[in-house]
C-alpha cells in the first residue's frame, strides 16, 4: 500500500491525477458543493490523515516547525475551496430559479450598524488572532540550524515555503523563466484581471455557473500549478531535489535515473541523424518556431475558432489576445511538464551562448 | 427600540459585559507588563566590577600589589585595617609605582606621591587616591567592588564598607 | 429565530457572551505565556543544588561547633565581664579621654574643611598664574604674590592637621590601652566564633524564605534574582561564525553549579565536582574556568540552556543513552556542527591547544592513540598536519633481495600474519571485500607482479661477514641482555617482549625461515652497512656475540609458512588488470595494442609498478622509483570536523551513525563499506587491515578526533617558549631513535625498565634532570663515542649513527630540560682551603666511597661508576645535590645516603656540617679526576 | 442595577465626556456616533451591507491581514531591542532571544506571524476573486491588492535572512540567484553575454541585480545589513501606505462587495 501510494506520489502520475481531480470538482461542483459531501470526504480523510501521519519518516517531514504554516494552509483552501463551491451551488440553483443568488436576497441586503455588529466581530477575529497565533508561538519553536556557513550548502536547500511552487518550477525551465518572467507573468496577469474578465455577472456573489472561464482559469492555477507544486516542493523533495515518496526515508545517496535531451539533438541526431549546425539559430530553428508559433500563431488560429468569435465579440480583440497570451504561458508549466515526462525532454530552445534555455 | 432594550435581560447584559471586558483588560495588561518585561535582559555581558581579593589572613602589614594589574587596585593593611586603593593617579589618571623603600606610591607622570594611606603629600595630584568598596562574603572572601567609590576629602574613609578591620 | 432589532445582523446578547468567551480564553492563555516563560528547567537544576549547598554548610557549621572549645568560650565569656569591671573602674579616665578626643576630632574637621578650601585656592590660583605667564598679562606678579601666600597658609594648615591626625592616633591608642582587657578577649573570643558566624551567614543566603520567593517572582525576577543564567566569556577561544569569529559564551555552569568548586565530587550530576580539578577548571589549575570554559574540550553549543538535548550532550554508551532518554527524553541533536564528545573521548580536544608536541603530559589515552598512529605508520599514506618528521614505518626494500628469498616476500606481502603473529605490517588481500576468487586471481597476479618489480629494482648487496654457527643458547642469553628487547618483541622470550610491548622495530618471529645468514650477521654488526637510514643502532657485538645471536634467532622457524608455495602468476588476469590501467584514457583498441607492444617480462613489471602506486607501498618501505610520490590516503588533519555526511556508511547499518562510530569501525574493518556494492576491481577500497585489538583501535580514534579544524586564536594555544620548543625538538629526536625504549627521560617511557622491576639499578640508567648531571661536551663526546659509564651493566648504550645535528640537538634538549644553559669550566672547579683536603681524604676513607667506585682505586670490580672519569662527566652543582640525597633523584639507588636529613655520619670532620662535608668531597674528585676520555676499550683499571 | 448607576455616574463625569462624546452605543444616533467620531473605527461606513458582517461571505481574511502586520509590526520593533544585524552577532542574538530573553516567545510570534500573513493574504486574494468583487468599480484596488501580495512575500523574504543561521542564507541563496537569471539586468540571465562594449561589461557578477540585492557576489554581511533595512524600514513604509490606499478605495468603491 505505502509503495503504491510512493509510487503514485511521484508528479509524473500525480501531477495528471490532479489535473483530473480537478477536472472532475469543477464538471461536478453541484455534487461536491453540498454539506453530505463535506461530512462524507470528512469521514474518508480525517483517518486517512491519521494513517499518513502514523508512517514515522511522514511524520518527521510532517511536524517540521517550518511545515506547520502549509498544512494550516492546506486544511484552509481544502475547506474553504468546498466553502465556495457550496456556496457556488446554492446560488446557482437559485439564478436557476430565478430567485437571484443568497447575497441578493432583500434581508442581506439589509443595512446594519458597523457597530456593534462589524466592530464586535472584528475585535473577535482579532482577540482569536492573537490567541492562535500564542498557542502557536508556544508549541512550536521556530526553526535554527547550524550558522551561517558559505563554504558548506545543506542538502537539499529550499526557498520559504511560498517560494517552493517557483523553486518547483525550477526542475522544468530555466531560472529566467521559472524565477523571472514566469512570476512576473503571473503578477501581471493577476493584475489584469478585472480588465480582461469584462463579464458583468458573479459580481458580489459566490457563482460558477455564471463566469466558468474565469472560474475554471484560476482555480486551476491557484489549486493545481500553485497549491499543489507548493506541496510537491515541500513533502515529495528532498535532498538534491530528487523525489521522495511521503513514506521515503530521505536518504541522501539515493539516485533517480534522469537524463534529458534538446529538442534539436532529437532532431538533428534522432531524426535527420545528422551533426549539429554550427550556428546555433540554426541549430535551434525548429524550438524557435515552435515557441514563437505558440505565443504569436496559436491565439489568431484559437480567434479562428467557434468559442474564438464568440469570445472575441464578447470582450473585444485586444482583451482576447491578452488572456489567450497569457493563458498559453501558463499552461506551457504543465505542457512543459508532461514533454518532460513523456520525452524527456530537457530544452525546446536551449541556446546557452544567451543563456537563453526554454 | 427602547422596549428591545427592555427585551434584554439587563443583569445579565452587564454581568455578560463586564465578565467580557474585565478579562479583556487584564490579558491586555498582562501582555503589555510582558512587554515591560521584555525589556530588561536576563544576561548582559558587561564587563565585571566586581572581584573576590581572597581572604583577609592572606594579607600582611603594608601594601600588596597582586591586583594591580588585573584589576587595578592596591590591597593595603595599615593599623588593623584592610583597603582596597584605586591605582589611578587623581593628578592627571597615570598610574602610580609603589616604592616599598620610601614607603609611598610615586607617580611616574608629574611625580605626585601619596602616603601608603593614599593621601598625597607631594606632587601637583589634587587629592588623595580614591578607595573602593570592601565587604567579605559569607564564605569568608574579601569582596572588591569597583562600582562604589570612596573619597577622604568628602570624608567618606570613615565610612564602614570602604575598610575591613583585621 | 428570534427577530432582530433593525441595524442589527446578530443579537446583542449573543456577541455579548462570545466576546465574554473569547476574553476570558485570552486570559488564560496570557497566563499559559506568563507560565511558559517563567517555568525553565535550569532553575529547578539551581534550586536542587541550593540544597545541596545548605547540607554542605551545615555539615561544616557542625564541625566548626565541634570544634569550639565550649568550657574555654565560656570562661573568656566569663573573664569578659571581669574585664569590663576593670574598664569600668577605668570610667573616669576613658570618659576624659573622649572628650579630648571629639575635641581633636572637631579640631581636626575643622582644619580639614580650611585645608581643603585652601588646596583649591591654590589650585585655582596655579592655573590662573600659569594663564597670566602664557599671556604675559600685566598682573602677574600680583597673582603670583596671591599665589605665594596661598601655598604658606596651606602648608601651615597641613602642618597643623598632621599635628591633629597624630594626637588623634595618640589618644586613640591611649584609650585603647585603657580598655585592653575587654578588647583582647573581645578578640579571642571573635577569633574563636568568627568561622561559625560566618557559615551562619552562608547558611542562611541558602534558605527558600519569603524574599528569595519574592527575588525570582515571576514578572520582577529582573530586580535582583538569585536564580539567574551564569555564563563565561571567553576571549581566548572563540565560536565559528565563519564570516567572524565571536568570543565564545559558555553557559553550562548554570546548571553545574559546583563544578569548579571542591567539596562535591560524590553528588550526581550536574551537580558534581570536576573530576580532575587540579588540571581542569579549578581557580589555580592550568586551566581556569574562566579563561578555558568547557565546550572547548568537550564539545556542544554552550549557549544553550534551556533543554537538555539542544545543549548537545551525548551519552558515553547505550546504557546512557537509554538512560537519557528515560530521564530527559534525549534525542539526537539535529542541526548542531560540533555536538559534545562523548566522555571518553573528551582528551580529544587537547591537541586543539597543544600543538607540535610528541606527547601531552595528562592524555594518557590521547597519547596512546598517537603511540599506535606512528606505531602503524597512518601517517605514511594518510598526510596529518604535525606528523611529517615521523620516518617510514617500514624497512627499505632497495636491498631487498639480499635479505630474503622471493618466494618468502609473496607469502609474506599476502598475508604478513601467517608468518608472523605479531606482524606490524597490515593485510591487503583476503579481505571482506576482495576474497572472491574473481578477485583472488588478481589479488595474486599483482602481489607476483609487485615481487618481479622490486626484485628488478633491488640492488646488489654483499654481506661483509659470513655466519659461522655459533652458540644459540648463549644467543638467547646476549638477546635478553644487551638491549634487543628495548625494540624489538622476541619469540621465545614472549613474557618479557610482552611486559615491555617493544614496537620501535620489528617483533622477531621465526627469522630463522625469512633471512639470510649472511645478512643477518653483517646487519647485526653494523646495520647502517645495509641501510644507511636505519634506526637499528650498533650495540658494539664482538663476531663472536654477532654470530651467537644470529643462531639464536635463525633457530627461530616457522615451518608452516616454509611449506606454502606462492601460486604463479595468471598472464590472463595480469593482462587484464593492465588493460583496465592502460584503457583508463585510451579505448579498448588502443590500450590493447600497446599491450601487446609489451613483452611478457614488461607487462609484469608495469603492473608491478602499477601495484606498488595502487597499494602505497612505498609510503612506507623505500622503493626506487617513487621518490617525492604523494600518499595515497585522504588527509587526516581535519578529520574530527569532517561533516558526517561526507563519511560513507555503505550498507553498513548496525556501525553507529557518528564520527567516531566510523572511524572506529573504519578502522577495525577497513573494507567493510565495500560490502553489498558492485564496484570494479580497481576500485575496490584498498586501506589494509591491521587487526587491531578493539583497545588500539578506540583510542586511535580518539586521536584522530582530535583533528579539527577549529580555530583557536594564538592566545588561546599553549606557545612553547624558546627552551620548551627546544625540549620538544630534542623529544622529536629521542622518539625517532627509540631513546625513551631503554632510558626513562624524567619519568616518561623506558619501556626497557619492565624487564628489571625487580632491580632497576640492573636496567639502563633513568635520566632524572640528565642535563643537569652530566657535562654537554662530555655528553656530546658520549654519544659518539660510547663507552660503558656502569661496567656491571649487561646491558649496553648502543652506538647510533646520528647526525651531528641530531646529536646537538639531544644533547641541548637535556640541557634546556634540565636548565642548564652554562658550559662547566674545569679549570675553576678546585681551590682548596687550608686543611680541606685532608678532611676531604678522611670523609673518603670513613664513607669508603672506594669500595663501590673501586675501579681505578683497588681493582676490585666497580659496582658504581669510575670516580676517575667524574671529572669530565659530572656537574659539581649536581654531584653536590646528588651526595646530599641521592634517593630524591633516583629513588631505589645503591648509592647510600650519608647526610640523612643533614645530619653529618662524621661530626668530627669540618665541624660536621654537611655543606663543607660535600663541598670538600666534590672538590676531591674534581681534583683526582682525569682529564682524558675514555673511548670505548678503555681499560679503566689504573692504579692510584 | 448599582452596575448600572455606576457606570451612569461615570459616563457623568467631564473626564468620560470629554473622551467619548456620546452615550452608550445602543441607539441609532450613538451608534452612529462611536464610528464617526473615532479615528480608528471611522474607517469603517456607519452602516454596511449585511453581507459585510458574515464570515461566511468574507472570511475576514482581509481583516485579519491587516492585524497580523500590526501584530508583527510590534513584535518586529521589540525584536530590534536585541537584534544586531552583523554577521558577528547575529546568529548569537537569535540564541538569545530563544535562550535567555525575555518573553522568549516573541521570535516565535514573529515568524509563524509572517507565515501566517501570507497565508491569510493568498486566502483574502482567493475570496475576492471568488466573489468576483475585482469587477468593476473595484478593478484598481484589485490591482493595490495584487502588489500589496508581493511586498507581503518580499517583507516575508527580506525577513527569512535575518537569523543568519544555514537555512537563511541558503534559502535567500536560492532566490538571489533567481535574480542573477534576470533577462539582460542578471549576469546569468539571457542576452546577458549580448550586454558588453569591447572588453567593458555590462552585466557581470559584480554589476547585475543579484549584486545590487546582495550588495556582493555571494550573501554576506553587507546583503544581511541590506536585508535588514528592506524588512525594518523600506517595505513596512510602502505596505503601510498602500494598506491606506487599499482601505480607502474600499470605502470610496462602496464598501465590501455585494451583489448589484
Amino acid at each position: 500500500m505505502r509503495e503504491l501510494i510512493n509510487w503514485i506520489a511521484d508528479p509524473i502520475r500525480s501531477f495528471p491525477i490532479a489535473c483530473v481531480l480537478f477536472f472532475l470538482m469543477m464538471k461536478y461542483y453541484r455534487i461536491i458543493g453540498t454539506k453530505k459531501f463535506l461530512y462524507a470526504s470528512l469521514v474518508v480523510v480525517v483517518p486517512v490523515t491519521i494513517w499518513f501521519a502514523a508512517d514515522p519518516n511522514f511524520f518527521t517531514i510532517l511536524i517540521l516547525p517550518d511545515n506547520i504554516p502549509i498544512i494550516i494552509l492546506l486544511v484552509l483552501v481544502a475547506f474553504l475551496t468546498w466553502l465556495t463551491i457550496y456556496k457556488a451551488a446554492v446560488n446557482d440553483a437559485r439564478i436557476e430559479k430565478g430567485l437571484g443568488p443568497l447575497e441578493g436576497t432583500p434581508e442581506n441586503r439589509e443595512k446594519v450598524w458597523s457597530w456593534p455588529n462589524l466592530v464586535y466581530t472584528e475585535l473577535f477575529m482579532i482577540i482569536a488572532a492573537t490567541s492562535f497565533l500564542i498557542v502557536w508561538a508556544i508549541l512550536f519553536k521556530a526553526p535554527l540550524e547550524e550558522p551561517a556557513n558559505p563554504t558548506w550548502a545543506p542538502n537539499p536547500a529550499k526557498a520559504p515555503w511560498y517560494f517552493l511552487g517557483l523553486q518547483e518550477m525550477l526542475v522544468y525551465f530555466d531560472p529566467w523563466m521559472a524565477g523571472v518572467v514566469l512570476p512576473g507573468v503571473v503578477v501581471v496577469g493577476l493584475i489584469a484581471i478585472p480588465y480582461i474578465d469584462t463579464n458583468p455577472k458573479g459580481n458580489g456573489y459566490f457563482t460558477i455557473a455564471e463566469r466558468p472561464v474565469a472560474m475554471w482559469g484560476f482555480l486551476f492555477g491557484w489549486l493545481v500549478l500553485w497549491i499543489y507544486l507548493i506541496i510537491v516542493g515541500t513533502f515529495l523533495r528532498g535532498p538534491n531535489w530528487t523525489f521522495y515518496g511521503p513514506f521515503e526515508y530521505w536518504d541522501f545517496h539515493k539516485v533517480v535515473a534522469d537524463y534529458n535531451v534538446n529538442l534539436s539533438e532529437f532532431m538533428w541526431i534522432k531524426w535527420f541523424n545528422t551533426a549539429m549546425p554550427a550556428n546555433m539559430f540554426v541549430r535551434e530553428i525548429l524550438g524557435i518556431i515552435i515557441s514563437l508559433g505558440y505565443i504569436l500563431v496559436l491565439p489568431p488560429l484559437s480567434g479562428a475558432t467557434k468559442y474564438g468569435k464568440m469570445m472575441i465579440e464578447k470582450v473585444g480583440t485586444i482583451r482576447y489576445y491578452i488572456f489567450i497570451v497569457l493563458l498559453l504561458l501558463m499552461m506551457s508549466l504543465p505542457i512543459k511538464m508532461v514533454l518532460r515526462w513523456l520525452f524527456s525532454l530537457k530544452y525546446i530552445v536551449a541556446l546557452p551562448e544567451l543563456e537563453l534555455n526554454l | 427600540m427602547s422596549e428591545a432594550r427592555q427585551s434584554l435581560n439587563r443583569r445579565e447584559f452587564f454581568s455578560y459585559l463586564t465578565v467580557a471586558w474585565v478579562a479583556f483588560g487584564a490579558a491586555c495588561a498582562g501582555m503589555l507588563s510582558l512587554a515591560f518585561r521584555f525589556s530588561y535582559p536576563n544576561v548582559n555581558f558587561e564587563p565585571e566590577m566586581e572581584f573576590l581579593a581572597g581572604t583577609p589572613d592572606m594579607y600582611e602589614e603594608g601594601v600588596d600589589e597582586r591586583y594591580k594589574n588585573g584589576m587595578g587596585v592596591w590591597m593595603v593593611k595599615q593599623e588593623g585595617k584592610l583597603f582596597a586603593l584605586s591605582n589611578i593617579c587623581t593628578h592627571l589618571g597615570c598610574i602610580p609605582n609603589w616604592l616599598p623603600a620610601e614607603l609611598k606610591f610615586k607617580c611616574p607622570c608629574h611625580g605626585s606621591g601619596y602616603y601608603t594611606s593614599g593621601i598625597n603629600f607631594e606632587g601637583p595630584a589634587p587629592r588623595p587616591l580614591e578607595r573602593y568598596k570592601i565587604a567579605l562574603t559569607p564564605e569568608g572572601k574579601i569582596k572588591v567592588d569597583k562600582t562604589k567609590v570612596y573619597r577622604w576629602e568628602k570624608g567618606q574613609w570613615d565610612n564602614p564598607s570602604s575598610f575591613l578591620s583585621v | 429565530m428570534k427577530k432582530l432589532e433593525p441595524g442589527m445582523a446578530y443579537d446583542t446578547n449573543k456577541l455579548n457572551k462570545l466576546f465574554a468567551f473569547l476574553s476570558v480564553l485570552f486570559l488564560m492563555i496570557t497566563v499559559w505565556v506568563f507560565l511558559d516563560d517563567y517555568i525553565r528547567p535550569w532553575k529547578a537544576v539551581q534550586l536542587e543544588a541550593m540544597k545541596i549547598k545548605k547540607e554542605m554548610i551545615q555539615k561544616k557549621l557542625d564541625e566548626a561547633e565541634k570544634e569550639i572549645n565550649k568550657d574555654k568560650l565560656s570562661s573568656l565569656k566569663g573573664g569578659l565581664t571581669d574585664a569590663e569591671k576593670i574598664v569600668s573602674s577605668r570610667k573616669k579616665e576613658i570618659s576624659k579621654l573622649e572628650v579630648e578626643i571629639t575635641q581633636n576630632q572637631k579640631l581636626l574637621k575643622a582644619e580639614t574643611i580650611l585645608n581643603g578650601t585652601l588646596n583649591s585656592y591654590v589650585g585655582g590660583l596655579t592655573f590662573k598664574y600659569e594663564q597670566a605667564q602664557l599671556k604675559n598679562k600685566s598682573n602677574k606678579a600680583v597673582v603670583f604674590a596671591d599665589l605665594k601666600k596661598n601655598k604658606k597658609l596651606f602648608a601651615e594648615s597641613k602642618d597643623r592637621m598632621k599635628g591633629y591626625s597624630f594626637r588623634a592616633k595618640e589618644l586613640f591608642a591611649k584609650k585603647q590601652g585603657l580598655q585592653k582587657e575587654v578588647l583582647d578577649t573581645d578578640k579571642k573570643i571573635k577569633a574563636m566564633t568568627i568561622k561559625t558566624e560566618l557559615l551562619g551567614k552562608a547558611l542562611a543566603k541558602t534558605n527558600v524564605d519569603p524574599i528569595f520567593a519574592l527575588r525570582n517572582a515571576p514578572m520582577i525576577d529582573y530586580l535582583d534574582p538569585t536564580l539567574k543564567i551564569q555564563q563565561i566569556v571567553l576571549n581566548n577561544i572563540k565560536d565559528d561564525r565563519y564570516f567572524q569569529q565571536v568570543p565564545r559564551v559558555d553557559r553550562c555552569i548554570t546548571c553545574h553549579t559546583f563544578i569548579s568548586e571542591a567539596g562535591y565530587e560524590d553528588q550526581p550530576n550536574p551537580h558534581k565536582t570536576h573530576p580532575n580539578l587540579d588540571l581542569m577548571v579549578g581557580k589555580d589549575s592550568p586551566h581556569p574556568m574562566k579563561e578555558t570554559g568547557c565546550t572547548v574540550c568537550h564539545g556542544g553549543e554552550g549557549h544553550r540552556v534551556n533543554d537538555f538535548t539542544s545543549v548537545a550532550h551525548w551519552p558515553q554508551n547505550e546504557e546512557q543513552k537509554k538512560e537519557w532518554v528515560k530521564k530527559y527524553n534525549w534525542h539526537e541533536p539535529h542541526r548542531i556542527p560540533s555536538p559534545m564528545l562523548k566522555l571518553q573521548h573528551t582528551e580529544a580536544s587537547c591537541v586543539k591547544c597543544h600543538q607540535g608536541v610528541e606527547f601531552i603530559p595528562g592524555a594518557t589515552v590521547l597519547n596512546e592513540g598517537r603511540q599506535n598512529i606512528e606505531k602503524y605508520g597512518c601517517y605514511g599514506c594518510h598526510k596529518i598536519d604535525g606528523w611529517e618528521h615521523k620516518r617510514m614505518a617500514g624497512p627499505s626494500l632497495k636491498k631487498i633481495a639480499s635479505k630474503v628469498d622471493k618466494e618468502f616476500f609473496k607469502n609474506w606481502v599476502w598475508d604478513p600474519k601467517s608468518f608472523n603473529p605479531h606482524a606490524m605490517m597490515p593485510r591487503f588481500f583476503g579481505q571482506s571485500n576482495n576474497s572472491e576468487p574473481k578477485h583472488m586471481v588478481k589479488n595474486i597476479a599483482e602481489v607476483n607482479a609487485i615481487a618481479e618489480f622490486i626484485w628488478e629494482k633491488s640492488k646488489a648487496y654483499k654481506p661483509f661477514m659470513k655466519y659461522t654457527g655459533g652458540d644459540s643458547t648463549r644467543g638467547k642469553e646476549l638477546t635478553g641482555q644487551v638491549g634487543c628487547l628495548g625494540c624489538h618483541g622476541v619469540q621465545g622470550m614472549e613474557e618479557v617482549s610482552e611486559k615491555i610491548g617493544a614496537y620501535a622495530g620489528p617483533y622477531l618471529y621465526g627469522t630463522g625461515s625469512k633471512v639470510d645468514p649472511d645478512w643477518l650477521v653483517s646487519w647485526l654488526k653494523k646495520p647502517n652497512h645495509y641501510q644507511e637510514d636505519t634506526i637499528m643502532p650498533s650495540l658494539r657485538l664482538t663476531d663472536r656475540e654477532a654470530n651467537d645471536i644470529a643462531s639464536y634467532l635463525l633457530s627461530l622457524k616457522n615451518k608452516k609458512f616454509e611449506g606454502y608455495k606462492f601460486e604463479p602468476m595468471d598472464e590472463k588476469s595480469r593482462d587484464q588488470i593492465l588493460m583496465a590501467y592502460l584503457s583508463a584514457f585510451d579505448t579498448e583498441k588502443v590500450a590493447g595494442a600497446k599491450l601487446a607492444k609489451m613483452s611478457d617480462r614488461e607487462r609484469t613489471l608495469e603492473l608491478g609498478y602499477r601495484s606498488v602506486g595502487k597499494y602505497g607501498c612505498y609510503s612506507c618501505h623505500n622503493i626506487d622509483g617513487f621518490e617525492g610520490r604523494g600518499p595515497i590516503g585522504p588527509e587526516l588533519t581535519k578529520e574530527g570536523s569532517k561533516p558526517l555526511t561526507q563519511f560513507g556508511f555503505g550498507l553498513q547499518k548496525q556501525v553507529e551513525h557518528t564520527r567516531d562510530g566510523w572511524i572506529k569501525a573504519h578502522l577495525l574493518d577497513p573494507r567493510r563499506w565495500d560490502i553489498g556494492i558492485d564496484k570494479p576491481f580497481q576500485d575496490l577500497t584498498r586501506m589494509p587491515n591491521f587487526y587491531l585489538t578493539d583497545r588500539e583501535a578506540e583510542t586511535m580514534t580518539l586521536a584522530i578526533l582530535g583533528q579539527v579544524d577549529e580555530k583557536i586564536p594564538l592566545k588561546g594555544v599553549k606557545r612553547l617558549n624558546s627552551s620548551e620548543q627546544i625540549v620538544e625538538k630534542g623529544m622529536k629526536v629521542i622518539n625517532k631513535f627509540n631513546c625513551i625504549g631503554c632510558h626513562q627521560v624524567d619519568g616518561y617511557r623506558g619501556d626497557i625498565l619492565a624487564q628489571y622491576d625487580e632491580d632497576l639499578n640492573e636496567g639502563p640508567p633513568r635520566l632524572v634532570g640528565e642535563g643537569h648531571r652530566v657535562q654537554l661536551d662530555w655528553f656530546h663526546y658520549f654519544l659518539d663515542n660510547v663507552y660503558p659509564v656502569r661496567p656491571w651493566l649487561k646491558i649496553r648504550m648502543p652506538s647510533y649513527n646520528l647526525t651531528d645535528e641530531e646529536r646537538n640537538t639531544i644533547v641541548t634538549m637535556f640541557q634546556y630540560k634540565a636548565d642548564q644553559k652554562a658550559l662547566v669550566d674545569r679549570s675553576k672547579i678546585v681551590d682548596w682551603k687550608p686543611g680541606e683536603k685532608d678532611a676531604a681524604w678522611k670523609l673518603w676513607d670513613e664513607m669508603a666511597c672506594a669500595s663501590c667506585h673501586s675501579a681505578g682505586f683497588n681493582n676490585d670490580d666497580p659496582q658504581a661508576p669510575n670516580l676517575y672519569f667524574a671529572r669530565r662527566r659530572l656537574r659539581p652543582s649536581w654531584v653536590k645535590k646528588w651526595l646530599l640525597d641521592p634517593q630524591a633523584i633516583l629513588p631505589g639507588t645503591l648509592m647510600p645516603n650519608f647526610w640523612t636529613d643533614g645530619e653529618s655520619t662524621s661530626p668530627d670532620i669540618l665541624g660536621g656540617d654537611p655543606d663543607r662535608q660535600i663541598d670538600a668531597l666534590t672538590k676531591l674528585m674534581y681534583d683526582f679526576g682525569t682529564e682524558k676520555l675514555p673511548t670505548e676499550n678503555t681499560k679503566y683499571w689504573s692504579k692510584q | 442595577m448599582a452596575a448600572n448607576g455606576l457606570a451612569d455616574k461615570v459616563r457623568a463625569t467631564q473626564v468620560w465626556k470629554s473622551i467619548f462624546r456620546h452615550g452608550p452605543p445602543d441607539n441609532a444616533r450613538n451608534r452612529a456616533a462611536v464610528v464617526a467620531g473615532n479615528v480608528f473605527l471611522h474607517l469603517h461606513p456607519i452602516k454596511l451591507k449585511k453581507s459585510g458582517v458574515q464570515l461566511g461571505y468574507t472570511w475576514c481574511m482581509g481583516g485579519l491581514t491587516f492585524f497580523i502586520f500590526l501584530a508583527l509590526t510590534v513584535s518586529g520593533v521589540l525584536l530590534m531591542f536585541y537584534y544586531r544585524p552583523t554577521a558577528e552577532y547575529a546568529f548569537n542574538d537569535i540564541i538569545a532571544l530563544r535562550e535567555h530573553v525575555p518573553l522568549g516567545i516573541m521570535r516565535e510570534i514573529h515568524r509563524w506571524g509572517a507565515h501566517a500573513m501570507v497565508i491569510t493574504t493568498w486566502l483574502h486574494m482567493f475570496r475576492v476573486f471568488m466573489t468576483g468583487s475585482y469587477k468593476p468599480p473595484r478593478e484598481f484596488n484589485w490591482g493595490v491588492g495584487v502588489i500589496l501580495l508581493v511586498l507581503t512575500l518580499l517583507l516575508s523574504f527580506t525577513g527569512y535572512l535575518l537569523p543568519w543561521d544555514q537555512l537563511a542564507i541558503w534559502a535567500i541563496t536560492v532566490g538571489a540567484n533567481m535574480a542573477k537569471a534576470t533577462p539582460f539586468l542578471g549576469h546569468g540571465g539571457p542576452g546577458a553575454s549580448l550586454a558588453q562594449i569591447g572588453d567593458f561589461v555590462l552585466v557581470s557578477d559584480k554589476n547585475d541585480v543579484r549584486f545590487q540585492l546582495l550588495a556582493g557576489r555571494f550573501v554576506g554581511e553587507p546583503a544581511l545589513l541590506r536585508f535588514y533595512i528592506l524588512h525594518c524600514v523600506f517595505i513596512p513604509l510602502v505596505v503601510g501606505t498602500l494598506i491606506a490606499v487599499h482601505f480607502w478605495r474600499v470605502r470610496k468603491d462602496g464598501g465590501i462587495s455585494a451583489p448589484l
